[in-house]
């Protein structure tokens, strides 16, 4: 029996089928989860997708933040369910709080669609175990609301603690504070970042490269020797 | 104001109707009188003005575009031809590939975010339509001079618009085109393109059959968008207050339409739909009177049940209005709950407006009393059809002896290096990054090339790996030349991107972008290059599947540069064979495929180094275009070549340039024999290639070119980080790269 | 430094889609009892020297043919007090 | 009905590249001694009903939770005279 990953779909998810290809890829079942529904379905892990959910109206994830299945999600991830924000999925993390900081519209203002150089920083989370730290890695990053910011005292504390997962490398796409891409809960199940690891699963897809696949084989080893 | 009813009509036949002032001529008016035998209601006014407008029923362009079906060639793979929203080909496993390409050049102009927006928006609700999840989009764009003020008012905000509504829907942006040139000043075109995939037993159709079947809107609620000249009818008297105030311009809602998409997908897959129209141009009357004509029975519908954003609607608005992200759908009885329980579920709203009778009538109700009833076919079908007189302008024969080449060449290497640079960095020449850069093109996962790509490329089976290629092409300067032969040039350079990517070319779609069709030299440019595409595709094998006119393309007496562009739609059996254009692999060879003469008229050369158009295109020669697409095909299957990309504007070097910074990797280049330098790098022959082939593969390679009679030239080798052509220059890559990247961010960034 | 406040808002004739969303959003939320939501703008305009009638004219002026989009958008200039 | 408006900003630290890109075209098109700009939001609520204090008081709650991010924004409510 292998591990079960949900994989929600707000009204305006775009890379939900993606993800849930990745994490068929990697070994897993992807298990769909459907934002007016709370029930989880004993899923073992959960990837909020990137997209625009509610087309990014009023603040992208600002919506989504208050569906139904977000309600069971903050629930068990303070429980320590293993959660993946992609993007979109990340925004929504941070509208709940669950991770802190927010997003802001990139400070060219353009949407962005490139791969992008980053360096992973933190190899302890529940989806980043199968890198090494310090390890760089080219995922596509696509997105027009992806400049991170939070406080001061807030970016120190994450620096502190070790919870900046991802950095960019080769040039900040968005003015994100500390070429902020991806950062941790303190615990370390909740992981919320920018780029798109699912769309870097396949030779010959997108951008050919394979160096997302680490997430999935991450979790897909959490979750089958705890 | 009171409602002018079918029965009003029939008792007051001398009431003055505002026909001109909504585009009508006093024939067509007349026509219609006789048609219904008494004088039309307001709300048929409005109906029959819209749909027998230039934009709907294709009164110029009809008689010409006959000849697509007429010249059709025979071929298999076409399951739906043109006639419905977009045509559908046969792909094999079961698998079919609808698409299309539109234009939404005038609302782009007036309000460039929205107007794109909504182009996209419009296009891709015309392939879902077909039953066909939508899968790729591809944007074709003209703009006047690059460094025209309104270019930069025109062209941040299309780009904008074409990604905020591709981005939001999950599309990914395969390709497309961006020229520059002053010709389209004041004219902008934007064309849009959607890819759509389906299995052969997914195919829909619009029409409403079935007595008793319900006649069901779903999606946004109407508005007042986009209604424009129709307000007068809404008006009391259409002379002293004049119009309501309601907006020309529509606004898109990208995140209704991704829920539109899903939701429409989802009733499809549980079989609850009969026939489906979207709503485009023309809203309800253009989606009622279509559904109605193509099916078997009458309709009935009852306006006042259509959810409404503007409770001020008059009926004439709501049969007119065009609010976006609306779709009309026919369903059976006992299907309706299951059908709105699913848009319940997509938070989309649907209401039953109406159902399928067995008359032969479209009868439209406004709180119970009858404000339409008209054959149908009369409205959508049988609009009027004029044969526009045309003539060649007096000019072309001017035009076409002024050639380029008594334009002044390079005499010396420096000099010929300086105009290499120049033309790679030139608006037209430059790398569209800045744009593209601003669409999402890996969404979806299946995306295998995208721009700078010859042609995009999707894969649609994950266990097969089967995809398909698609490219857009149409290079107005060759067709101003030469309208006949412009029009096959870019059949037969998309035909070739499609080829050069390892792809089998099936089908087009076109759009063809021209000026008045009232002007007697247009429409002979028109007439030539329908005619032109028509005996192209028939001797490529190529059926066109459908398109798009659009017409009045200029202000005041200057037209556009005549514009077909050509879409081709190829298959590849396994994308793991596709074939990019990048050289990256040190030491393969660069072999240069097909003939090259001199031809710089209408270059790129002549354009930038110039500023000058005259002469004749370059040469068609389809059977060479077809054996050139035939040798590429096979050296992708079999493994032969590398890289490969396709020669046109530009020529030789602005390909070995581009493949070159794709890959990150150099080349040196010979001039072969028996041609200059000058020739060698800019001329702009068609039918050619450059292939970068591994020397292991070479002999394999050069013997099945010299089998099949296709000339094969080795011209270099790829090596080093410069642009050498040996006994002339050297160019480094970092030096082109700036030249060649830089410009778009430092006219728009 | 006087500040003047520019709202832009879109035409009420023009489809809001992201007053439409949030307005839509409410009822889930626990708000009742708004009808209609639409959103818009606010530019806050940090002006030297003085705010007089000349200078109300240019950002008016400027209003017009820069913030709003007065193909689809109606907008307001008002000091801020 | 009675409107309510909410006014969003960012906060003052938190960088505006939109005002900013406003501001620095100013100049390009002829307006001058514009010192800064700042670009926010500008929600108009029609309320059903009275506009009392338990009403502003439930907006209140409404634009702190939903309408703005007060991690990284501001906000103002008033009733629309
Ligand atoms: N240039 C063209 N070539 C071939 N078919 C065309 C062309 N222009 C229009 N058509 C066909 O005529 C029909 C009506 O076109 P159109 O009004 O654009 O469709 P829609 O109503 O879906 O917008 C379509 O089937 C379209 O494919
Ligand atoms: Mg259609």
């Amino acid at each position: 029996m292998t591990a079960r990953v949900g994989v929600v779909t707000f009204p305006g998810t775009l890379d939900d089928r993606d993800t849930q290809r990745a994490v068929r890829i990697a070994g897993l079942e992807p298990v769909p989860l459907w934002h007016r529904d709370k029930d989880l379905h004993q899923v073992d892990a959960v990837v909020l997708p990137g997209g625009f959910s509610y087309g990014d109206y009023l603040r992208a994830g600002a919506i989504s933040r208050f569906s139904p299945v977000m309600e069971t999600v903050i629930e068990q991830a303070k429980g320590g369910l293993p959660v993946l924000g992609i993007c979109n999925g990340f925004q929504v993390l941070t509208e709940t709080h669950l991770l802190p900081g927010a997003m802001l519209r990139n400070n060219h203002l353009h949407f962005i669609c490139r791969d992008q150089k980053l360096r992973v920083e933190n190899a302890d989370t529940a989806w980043t175990a199968d890198y090494e730290a310090g390890q760089e890695i080219s995922v596509p990053l696509k997105n027009i609301d992806g400049r991170y910011v939070a406080d001061e005292r807030t970016l120190d504390e994450l620096e502190a603690e070790g919870r900046v997962v991802f950095r960019y490398l080769d040039g900040n796409p968005n003015g994100s504070l500390r070429d902020i891409a991806g950062i941790t809960n303190a615990a370390g199940n909740v992981v919320g970042l920018m780029p798109h690891p699912e769309h870097a699963v396949e030779p010959l897809i997108g951008t050919g490269r394979t160096d997302g696949l680490g997430f999935f084989t991450s979790i897909l080893k959490k979750l089958v020797t705890s | 104001m009171t409602l002018d009813t079918v029965k009003h009509a029939n008792e007051t036949p001398d009431v003055e109707q505002p026909w001109a002032e909504l585009g009508l001529k006093q024939d067509e008016y007349e026509r219609i009188r006789a048609i219904l035998g008494r004088r039309p209601t307001g709300a048929e006014l409005a109906m029959y003005s819209v749909m027998w407008s230039e934009h709907c029923s294709y009164k110029s362009s009809k008689v010409h575009l006959r000849q697509f079906g007429e010249k059709a060639p025979e071929n298999d793979a076409l399951l739906v031809g043109i006639g419905e929203n977009a045509g559908v080909v046969d792909v094999g496993q079961g698998y079919a590939v609808t698409f299309k390409v539109e234009s939404h050049n005038h609302p782009s102009y007036i309000e460039p975010y929205q107007g794109a927006a909504t182009g996209v928006g419009g296009i891709v609700r015309d392939i879902l339509a077909m039953g066909a999840r939508p899968v790729a989009v591809m944007d074709p764009l003209r703009f006047g001079a690059a460094d025209h003020p309104d270019t930069k008012r025109v062209l941040p905000g299309v780009v904008a618009g074409i990604g905020g509504y591709g981005n939001c829907l999950g599309l990914p942006n395969i390709g497309g085109e961006v020229v520059f040139d002053p010709c389209y000043q004041g004219n902008p075109l934007v064309n849009a393109l959607c890819v759509g995939v389906m299995k052969h037993e997914d195919i829909h159709l619009a029409k409403a059959s079935g007595t008793g079947n319900k006649v069901v809107l779903y999606g946004a609620r109407t508005g007042g968008d986009g209604i424009g000249g129709v307000s007068v009818l809404a008006s009391e008297t259409f002379d002293s207050t004049g119009p309501a105030k309601r907006p020309a311009v529509q606004v898109g809602d990208p995140f209704q339409e991704k829920l539109l998409i899903e939701c429409t997908l989802e009733l499809f897959r549980e079989d609850l739909v009969e026939g489906i129209q979207d709503l485009g141009g023309a809203g309800l009357s253009c989606a009622t009177s279509e559904l109605a004509s193509a099916g078997s029975g009458g309709m009935r519908v009852e306006l006042d049940t259509v959810p409404l954003r503007d409770a001020t609607l008059s009926p004439e608005e709501i049969l007119m209005s065009e609010s976006q992200e609306r779709m009309c759908a026919i369903v059976e009885p006992g299907k309706i709950d299951r059908f709105l329980e699913i848009c319940e579920k997509w938070d989309v709203i649907a209401t039953v407006i109406g159902e399928v009778t067995d008359g032969e009538r479209l009868e439209i109700f406004w709180h119970g009393e009858q404000i339409v009833d008209v054959p149908p076919r009369t409205v959508a079908h049988e609009g009027p059809v004029y044969e526009r007189p045309y003539a060649r302008p007096e000019w072309q024969d001017a035009l076409q002896a002024d050639g380029a080449d008594k334009l002044p060449r390079p005499e010396t290497a420096e000099e010929l290096r300086a105009q290499v640079l120049k033309v790679v960095a030139s608006p037209n020449q430059a790398s569209k990054s800045w744009i593209t850069g601003q669409y999402d093109r890996f969404v979806q996962g299946n995306t295998v090339l995208a721009q700078p790509e010859d042609s995009g490329m999707v894969r649609i089976d994950e266990e097969t790996g089967l995809g398909v290629a698609v490219a857009t092409d149409g290079n107005g300067r060759y067709a101003k030349l030469d309208p006949y032969a412009g029009a096959q040039l870019a059949l037969a350079e998309s035909y070739r991107n499609v080829a050069a990517t390892g792809a089998r070319p099936l089908a087009i779609s076109n759009c063809l972008n021209f000026g008045s069709p009232e002007d007697p030299g247009v429409m002979w440019q028109f007439a030539e290059a329908t005619r032109g595409l028509a005996d192209g595709c028939l001797e490529l094998g190529t059926p066109v599947t459908g398109g798009n006119v659009s017409l009045y393309n200029q202000t005041g007496e200057t037209a556009i540069h005549p514009t077909p562009v050509v879409a081709v739609l190829g298959v590849i059996d396994d994308v793991a064979r596709r074939t990019p254009m990048a050289f990256a692999e040190e030491g393969q060879l660069l072999y240069l495929l097909g003939d090259t003469r001199d031809e710089l008229g209408g270059s790129a050369w002549s354009q930038v180094i110039h500023d000058h158009l005259g002469g004749l295109p370059p040469a068609v020669d389809l059977g060479r275009e077809k054996l050139l697409a035939e040798i590429l095909i096979s050296a992708s299957r079999d493994g032969m070549v590398d890289a490969a990309h396709d020669l046109s504007d530009g020529g030789l070097v602005q390909a070995v340039v581009e493949s070159c910074l794709r890959g990150g990797k150099g080349a040196r280049l010979v001039v072969p024999d028996g041609l200059d330098a000058f020739t060698f790098l800019f001329s702009e022959s068609a039918g050619r290639a450059v292939v970068s082939v591994p020397r292991s593969e070479e002999l394999r390679f050069t013997d099945m070119c010299g089998a099949r009679g296709l000339p094969a030239t080795r011209v270099g080798v790829v090596d080093g980080d410069s642009v050498e052509v040996q006994g002339h220059f050297t160019l480094p890559l970092a030096e082109l790269r700036e030249a060649h990247e830089g410009t778009l961010p430092a006219l728009f960034g | 430094m006087a500040r003047v406040v520019v709202d832009v808002m879109l035409k009420p004739e023009i489809l809001d889609p992201q007053g439409q969303a949030v307005q839509r959003a409410l009822p889930r939320l626990g708000f009742e009892g708004i009808a209609d939501v639409r959103q818009g703008k606010r530019f806050e305009l940090e002006v030297e020297g003085p705010v007089d009638d000349a200078a109300l004219a240019r950002i008016h002026e400027m209003a017009e043919t820069f913030l709003a989009n007065t193909v689809i958008e109606d907008f307001t200039v008002r000091v801020d007090s």
